[in-house]
């Protein structure tokens, strides 16, 4: 029963990121890619041959592996809404955030593995912007552990219920808020990097993936597909605020799974990419949220 | 005796006040040559008349150092001197009479204070005393030349002497030939130095004395 | 017995001056030294008699200042006669102003007023009568004059000049202070005691305090003008940098000690007659100004011999300050008159031998001492260690044990000032001599003959032994007189 | 066991000696030296192995014996842990010294430095077990001394010369707070057991100088001025010794003078640390990211982590005064587990870094490259000392970060309502200064590890197997600490008790939730790096078919080593949002009228040296120079000043009556 909330994961990852490009297109007035279209993506790099730099060292080699397996342990303690994850115990979330990073710190490597000028901005980009993300990352988990009183993750959102909504109104939605800008800014969303531009100058995490092909990059493209559900089910397991661990919450998890996605369909077809000096504002942004959804719990117990 | 003991007295306050005015090195030896020889005497009025030898060869050694042997060495160290005085304005020597006026007055009211006991000499050899060590003082401190400034010396052991006198304090023979030995060779030092000092710096304004000094960045 | 420690160095003084061979004049030197220090050494198995009554008396203080004395003497002298067999007799050229021709001062003349000035700084230690104590430091201030004066050029003139004016003038408002304790003694007109140490202290409860009072101040101004505290110090760098510096190694090891003992003799009165606290107040003061004003100078120096004679002046005021503080800390302040006394001596010889090599004695000229002169070099930071107080050099211990002492006295402001002096003291000096003792130099290693840094080493290594062992005959000697000072 | 604790001290005092006498024979020193050294560590293991009821006392002679000095010396858990530390990290950056330093490359004799390496170490252990103010003083000092001439081993350059003296004047600034601190906490005794309750407003100004002088040495950010600087200077082995054991000495001097002054202390002072602590992993981390000096950056590093290790202390301080027993365990628990953590992975980085420095013969990161290819183990080295010192899992530096979040979520969680804010920060100052701290780290293994070499001299240049050896079992410890942290937290249980005042036993049954949490972190661990195996051996049967080519780089034609992104551009961005806290320097130089050759370099400033030390220096400067106009060299001046003196003397005195 514990593995329900990972198998999903591990199946229906790719779907997500189909979700978006599907809502994408119907924005767009096209019909788009098959629902399908990122396994079919999948299995064909899966079965090219791989081709390296002759720069890159054992570190290139050694990234996709480390992006999935870290990936793949946070969802092992990753609730999903009702579903419990399979490990749980205090300070998980701690572990999950670190175990992030850890992911992010070997594609950027890997990225200046190659000496590319090119991928050594998109590095550059993304270590800058990390080192920004994380500590509003740890400020929204440490909050949302307070909300829900306990440092175990699966515990503390659990208690996001129809209770604690109506008593925490205002510091859910805001800490929501603050974790949608995040879940945008880590996933290499719109408003911060272009996944689709054709212009590499431009973007941030695809560009760093530009010498990477073949296995190594279905693996790279798999485990950001995980890293998108990963964010996604935190925010589902925030925002539905009914849990339960039967059937029933596989029909809230496919609700919210797909308003998830659409969202980030629609913010991606109406908005614009920030300058790239603006993204900082914006996740400043998500960090003001936070401030106040922190204060908000000050308030509440002082 | 008494008398003559107070006129005495009173010409060595005199010599005092003339050492804030003069200007002549050569004025300054011999007059500090006077005051040596009335210091000199001055045990022998202080005993009352019943000195003994050693009283009278102690004083008459005082009396040939300070008066002969000093001026000699200070004479000897500035011979051949071109410069013969040092100038000073007259608003200065205005200034320095009035200081010396305000210092008399202070000595002699410090002299009041002093606890009466039998002194050997009238009770105005403590206010001399006082004002010439002052006086000493001032001359060490204004003067720019380097034998004006040993004459301040000696006028400040002349009125150590004096109040030494006057309060019975003195010592065993021994020790007294001690102290005189001492100040013998020191002036004799002192000449030698003034000698050379007359020698490398072409005058002896010690103004040009002050090239030890700390450096600033 | 006692006599013959003073005649023995006079009569060799006085038979230096007629013999006009350099070679016989060294080893008059050394035999006299040598001799002082056997006397010396006798004294420690059994005190001599006083003699010329009572007014010459051994006791442990004095015995204490004499061994030191006597020891740094007989290095000083062995360094002497090698520095004597390098110096030039004819005319020769003054390094700092190159046109300018000076001649040292006659060998003999050198000789014997370095053995007068052992003599008179023996008195020192060995008067126990105020008018024979003032004697002996008038003496050895005009001993002194003649060797500050060796190298005949401007400067040192001008600095034995000063030296000379400032301390007579100061000696000279001493001997006042002997009059006004003349004038303490008196009771219904008569005089109760005369000036030897035994009367008074026997007699220091008659003592008028007020007079005694105003009798500490001159001796304080006085003495403490010839021991260097500020801000009465000001011919002592002069005098220090000037000299030759076998000369600044005495004048800093002994001369300023002797002065220091002179006033410490007056403490004791002081202290007996009930003054003591007024005594020990300004004492407190005058070692915090003096520790400061070094600091002040310290701080940014360019020469590094006026940089040692600060460090004296420091020292002194350190000295002061022990005293101040109290009689738990008198037997620290011994000790670091004994350790201050052998290292700053030490350094002194060694900046001879740097400024004979580098002819400087801009600290900026010179560097790299660690390889072009290495022994010297070496020396120069042990004595850097050791005269900044880091253990396990007996400075370190001396000086703890009076912030302790303070500190239980409760002199807080004292204590902090103490520490930020010496910090600051030791920001200066850990610049110059590290600056000097490091760096690249280009020349080869010089060639040092042993007898140049001999006598330091051997007074470094005294202080090193002295700091992780006090033999148990010094530490008694020490105990004894730090109990002298504070049982009255 | 005091007599394997003598034997130890004696042994390295020995060593000293030893090394004095056999100053010129290098092949003598090259036996003797590790000998001492692993006679010493294995000594010291044993006095900690068989302590007697956990604590023992002795006296040895040491200063005057007249001053009635009788020095005590004990060595309690706390010590045990220091002393085991220090001799560790002696034994292999002597190792590392003796196997990289060659004495025919420079002809100095090396018996001095490994005098002074003994006498450091020596001081070091001294310290710990010093159980008198006296004592502790002379071995801190000793401590300062002897590291000083370690730094000024190549003393002919200038900035060596700078460096150590600016080390030197610094420590002994901290010592004068410490004596002040030690000679009135002693005020009944000196040794240690002496000492009573101080009075509270006692206590605080003490417990200030205590924070000045151990802060000092720590490198905590106002006082951190001297290890940027020192660190670069000395040589590798001597930084890395220098950077894991001395800083810890002021961590182990900040632990005991709160023990002494504990009761009295006020909460404030638990804040205070944090702040200081947040101050410097913040301010150090940005400082090391934008540095260009390979050294200078770890130096950087060390000052950012020993605030992490603050931070820690000052929870510890803030629970126990909040009577909070979990939050004040697990805080010291951080502190102590970071100390350790920290210098395995300091010492692996900064030896690492000897390594490329010696190889490369520059520490300047812009010149450096794809050391990868040319010394690929120590690149590996490297890296792994990286990501140990950014916390990432499963190295140590995660385990230490992670205690550290852990202790601040009992801060949340406290019944305190204010606490909630004030651990609400300390989570976001750890985090950010985690995230820089990463960022500094990416820098130097992205662009000076990996790539391609930056210039076409660049050679190979493979390792001395003593070295390999010696950094590898750094690397190995590294995971090892993180694999046992469970039985490292059993082990520092006495220590936190000690520190805390509570039962070994309640100390047990607290911690148990942590040990299991922590025990379950180490399993994840070993299943990511099993996954990681497996997944490992999956991938490579799905690449085996693979062709080595050129860099693609999106078509470009002729991509040359000079086009690769450079280290200060990497965090360009970064140090543009931030330019006011790192002010850079830049400087253009051109050559003629018409520039065809341009330079351009920045350089980035340490703000709080630049902008308030040095110009507070300049001032004081300017002070002396006014007052040295005293000494103004008339004779007349000084005869007033005699004068005057009297003169004032006399007045005092007629109004002292």
């Amino acid at each position: 029963m514990n593995l329900i909330a990972f198998l999903m994961a591990i199946l229906f990852a790719p779907l997500l990121v189909s979700i978006i490009y599907k809502t994408k297109a119907s924005m767009a007035g096209r019909k788009g890619p098959k629902w399908f279209q990122s396994y079919w993506d999948l299995s064909k790099l899966m079965r090219k041959q791989s081709l390296y730099s002759n720069a890159t060292s054992w570190i290139f080699r050694v990234t996709p592996v480390i992006n999935v397996v870290a990936s793949l342990l946070v969802l092992l303690m990753l609730p999903l809404n009702g579903w419990p994850p399979a490990i749980a115990f205090p300070g998980d979330l701690i572990v999950i955030i670190f175990l992030l990073a850890l992911m992010r710190f070997f594609t950027i490597l890997a990225a200046l593995d190659t000496g590319s000028s090119f991928e050594g901005m998109g590095a550059s980009r993304e270590a800058v912007l990390s080192s920004l993300t994380e500590p509003v990352f740890f400020l929204i988990l440490f909050s949302l552990a307070k909300l829900g009183h306990s440092l175990e993750f699966s515990k503390a959102l659990l208690q996001f219920n129809m209770h604690l909504w109506s008593q925490d109104t205002t510091s859910i939605f805001l800490l929501a808020g603050a974790i949608f800008i995040l879940l945008l800014t880590e996933n290499a969303r719109m408003p911060v990097d272009d996944p689709t531009t054709h212009l590499e100058l431009t973007m941030i995490h695809e560009v760093m993936l530009l010498d990477t092909g073949g296995p190594d990059l279905a693996w790279m493209e798999y485990a950001s597909s995980l890293k998108l559900w990963i964010f996604c089910s935190i925010w589902i397991s925030i925002v539905c605020p009914i849990k339960s661990s039967g059937w029933i919450n596989l029909g809230w998890v496919i609700i919210g799974m797909g308003l998830v996605g659409v969202s980030i369909g629609l913010v991606e077809s109406s908005m614009a990419r920030l300058k790239l000096s603006r993204v900082p504002l914006f996740i400043a942004g998500s960090f003001v949220l936070t401030l106040f959804a922190m204060i908000h719990i000050w308030s509440a117990i002082g | 005796m008494t008398h003559l003991t107070n006129v005495i007295l009173m010409i060595i306050c005199f010599i005092d006040f003339l050492f804030l005015v003069l200007d002549q090195l050569k004025a300054f030896v011999h007059w500090i040559g006077i005051q040596g020889a009335l210091v000199g005497f001055l045990p022998l009025l202080a005993s009352g008349g019943h000195a003994n030898f050693l009283l009278y060869l102690i004083a008459g050694l005082s009396v040939i150092i300070r008066a002969y042997i000093f001026p000699y060495f200070l004479m000897r160290a500035v011979q051949g001197i071109h410069f013969q005085r040092e100038t000073r304005s007259v608003l200065l020597i205005f200034v320095s009479l009035l200081a010396g006026i305000i210092v008399w007055a202070f000595s002699l009211d410090f002299a009041w204070h002093l606890p009466q006991k039998d002194l050997l000499l009238p009770s105005l050899s403590l206010s001399v005393g006082f004002f010439t060590i002052a006086i000493g003082l001032i001359l060490l401190m204004t003067r720019r030349t380097a034998l004006l400034q040993v004459v301040g010396y000696l006028n400040l052991e002349n009125g150590i002497y004096v109040l030494g006198i006057s309060l019975d304090m003195r010592e065993p023979f021994l020790v007294e030939i001690g102290m005189l030995l001492d100040l013998f060779v020191a002036i004799f030092i002192m000449g030698i130095l003034i000698f050379h000092i007359h020698q490398n710096f072409e005058n002896m304004d010690t103004d040009q004395l002050s090239i030890l000094k700390d450096k600033i960045q | 017995m006692i006599c013959w420690i003073l005649w023995i160095p006079c009569v060799a003084g006085i038979l230096s001056f007629g013999i006009r061979s350099n070679k016989i004049g060294r080893w008059i030197l050394l035999t006299a030294t040598i001799a002082h220090m056997l006397i010396t050494l006798m004294f420690w198995i059994h005190k001599p008699q006083p003699a010329w009554h009572g007014a010459l008396k051994l006791d442990s203080l004095g015995l204490l200042f004499l061994t030191v004395l006597s020891f740094l003497f007989l290095n000083v002298s062995l360094y002497t006669i090698q520095y004597l067999k390098n110096e030039p007799h004819e005319l020769h050229p003054d390094f700092q102003n190159p046109y300018q021709f000076f001649k040292n001062t006659p060998e003999s003349l050198f000789i014997g007023c370095l053995l007068f000035f052992l003599a008179s700084m023996t008195l020192v230690t060995l008067a126990h009568d105020l008018n024979v104590l003032w004697i002996a430091v008038e003496t050895t201030t005009i001993s002194s004059a003649p060797l500050v004066y060796f190298h005949r050029h401007q400067r040192s003139l001008e600095a034995t000049w000063k030296y000379l004016i400032l301390c007579s003038v100061g000696i000279a408002l001493a001997l006042l202070g002997n009059f006004f304790i003349g004038i303490a003694a008196v009771v219904h007109g008569k005089l109760m005691a005369s000036l030897s140490l035994g009367s008074l202290l026997s007699k220091a409860k008659i003592l008028k305090k007020a007079w005694l009072r105003i009798a500490f101040i001159f001796f304080l101004v006085g003495y403490g003008t010839k021991m260097g505290l500020a801000p009465m110090h000001a011919w002592l760098p002069d005098a220090h940098s000037e000299a030759p510096s076998m000369i600044s190694a005495l004048l800093s090891g002994t001369l300023l000690n002797c002065s220091f003992l002179a006033l410490l003799r007056i403490f004791v009165i002081c202290e007996a007659a009930g003054v003591g606290i007024f005594a020990q107040k300004l004492f407190l003061i005058f070692g915090l100004i003096s520790m400061g004003v070094a600091a002040l100078f310290i701080l940014g120096q360019k020469d590094y011999k006026r940089l040692l004679a600060y460090s004296s002046v420091e020292h002194m005021g350190i000295l002061a300050f022990g005293i101040g503080v109290g009689s738990s800390a008198f037997f620290a302040v011994l000790f670091h008159v004994v350790c201050h006394s052998l290292t700053k001596a030490a350094l002194f010889l060694i900046a001879g031998n740097i400024l004979t090599v580098y002819h400087s004695k801009m600290i900026l000229r010179v560097n790299g001492l660690a390889k072009r002169m290495p022994y010297s070099g070496i020396l120069w930071i042990i004595g850097f260690l050791a005269i900044t107080g880091m253990p396990p050099f007996g400075t370190f211990f001396s000086e703890f044990w009076i912030l302790k002492a303070a500190v239980d006295h409760h002199q807080m402001i004292g204590v902090m000032l103490f520490l930020l002096f010496l910090s600051m003291i030791f920001i200066g000096m850990a610049w110059t001599f590290l600056n000097m003792f490091q760096g690249e130099v280009f020349e080869t290693a010089h060639q040092e003959r042993r007898w140049t840094y001999f006598p330091s080493a051997i007074l470094l290594i005294t202080v090193l032994i002295l700091g992780l062992y006090l033999p148990m005959p010094l530490s008694q000697e020490l105990q004894w007189a730090a109990h002298w000072l504070r049982s009255y | 066991m005091i007599h394997a604790l003598m034997a130890c001290i004696g042994i390295l005092g020995l060593g000293a000696l030893f090394s004095l006498i056999f100053s010129h024979s290098p092949r003598i020193l090259r036996i003797g030296i590790p000998l001492s050294l692993s006679m010493a560590l294995g000594l010291g293991l044993m006095a900690v192995a068989h302590p007697h009821k956990g604590c023992f006392y002795s006296k040895i002679p040491l200063g005057p014996s007249a001053f009635h000095a009788c020095l005590e010396i004990k060595l309690d858990p706390l010590s045990s842990f220091f002393l085991i530390l220090i001799l560790f990290l002696a034994w292999i950056t002597a190792g590392f010294g003796m196997a990289t330093m060659h004495p025919s490359e420079d002809k100095r004799p090396m018996g001095m430095h490994w005098f002074w390496f003994h006498i450091l170490t020596g001081s070091m252990i001294l310290i710990i077990v010093a159980w008198n103010g006296l004592l502790f003083l002379v071995a801190w000092e000793l401590m300062s001394i002897s590291s000083f001439f370690l730094i000024g081993l190549e003393h002919e350059k200038k900035e060596v010369r700078n460096a150590g003296l600016l080390y030197l004047i610094l420590s002994h600034i901290g010592i004068a707070f410490l004596l002040f601190f030690f000679i009135v906490i002693g005020k009944g005794g000196l040794d240690f057991h002496l000492i009573s309750q101080i009075p509270p407003h006692q206590a605080n100004i003490l417990f200030l100088c205590a924070l000045i002088g151990f802060g000092m040495k720590a490198g905590v950010v106002p006082f951190h001025v001297w290890l940027p600087e020192a660190h670069p200077a000395a040589p590798s082995h001597i930084s890395a010794l220098m950077s894991t054991g001395l800083i810890s000495m002021g961590i182990y001097g900040l632990m005991r003078s709160f023990l002494f002054l504990e009761p009295s202390l006020s909460i404030d002072w638990g804040f205070v640390i944090m702040i200081l602590g947040m101050g410097s992993s913040i301010l150090g981390a940005f400082w090391a990211l934008s540095q260009r000096d390979l050294k200078r950056l770890l130096a950087y590093s060390s000052i950012e982590n020993m605030g992490l290790i603050f931070i820690g202390i000052g929870m510890g301080i803030t629970g126990l005064k909040i009577h909070n027993e979990l939050l004040a365990l697990l805080g010291f628990g951080a502190a102590l587990l970071h100390t350790i953590n920290h210098s395995l992975m300091k010492g692996l980085l900064f030896l690492t870094a000897g390594v490329i420095v010696h190889a490369q013969k520059t520490r300047n990161l812009e010149q450096l490259g794809g050391l990868n290819q040319l010394m690929p183990l120590a690149s590996f080295f490297f890296i792994w000392g990286s990501m140990a010192i950014c916390g990432l899992p499963p190295l140590n530096g995660f385990i230490s970060e992670f205690s550290l979040f852990w202790a601040s979520w009992v801060g949340i969680q406290s019944s305190h309502p204010d606490m909630f804010l004030v651990f609400s920060v300390v989570v976001g100052g750890v985090a950010f200064a985690g995230g820089l701290a990463t960022l500094a780290f990416l820098k130097v293994s992205g662009t000076v590890i990996l790539g391609h070499p930056r210039t076409e001299k660049s050679k190979p240049h493979p390792l001395k197997q003593s070295v390999k050896i010696l950094l590898g079992i750094l690397t190995l410890a590294c995971l090892l600490s993180s694999i046992l942290s469970v039985q490292l937290i059993r082990a520092i249980q006495p220590i936190l008790g000690l520190l805390t005042q509570t039962q070994p036993i309640r100390v047990h049954n607290s911690l148990q939730v942590f040990k299991i949490s922590l025990f379950i972190v180490t399993g994840l661990n070993v299943i990511l790096m099993g996954a990681l195996a497996i997944l490992m051996l999956v991938y490579l049967y799905n690449t085996a078919h693979s062709t080595r080519t050129r860099t693609w780089d999106c078509g470009y034609d002729q991509p040359t080593r000079r086009m690769q992104y450079t280290p200060s551009s990497l965090v360009q961005p970064l140090t543009r949002i931030f330019h006011p806290f790192l002010k850079q320097y830049s400087r253009m130089e051109y050559q003629s009228v018409f520039p065809n050759k341009m330079e351009f370099s920045t350089q980035a400033i340490d703000y709080l040296k630049e902008k308030i030390y040095i110009p507070m220096m300049n001032y004081f400067q300017q002070w002396i120079n006014h007052g040295k106009k005293l000494q103004h060299g008339r004779l007349q001046l000084y005869l007033i000043y005699v004068t005057l003196t009297l003169l004032i003397l006399l007045i005092w005195n007629g109004m002292y009556r």
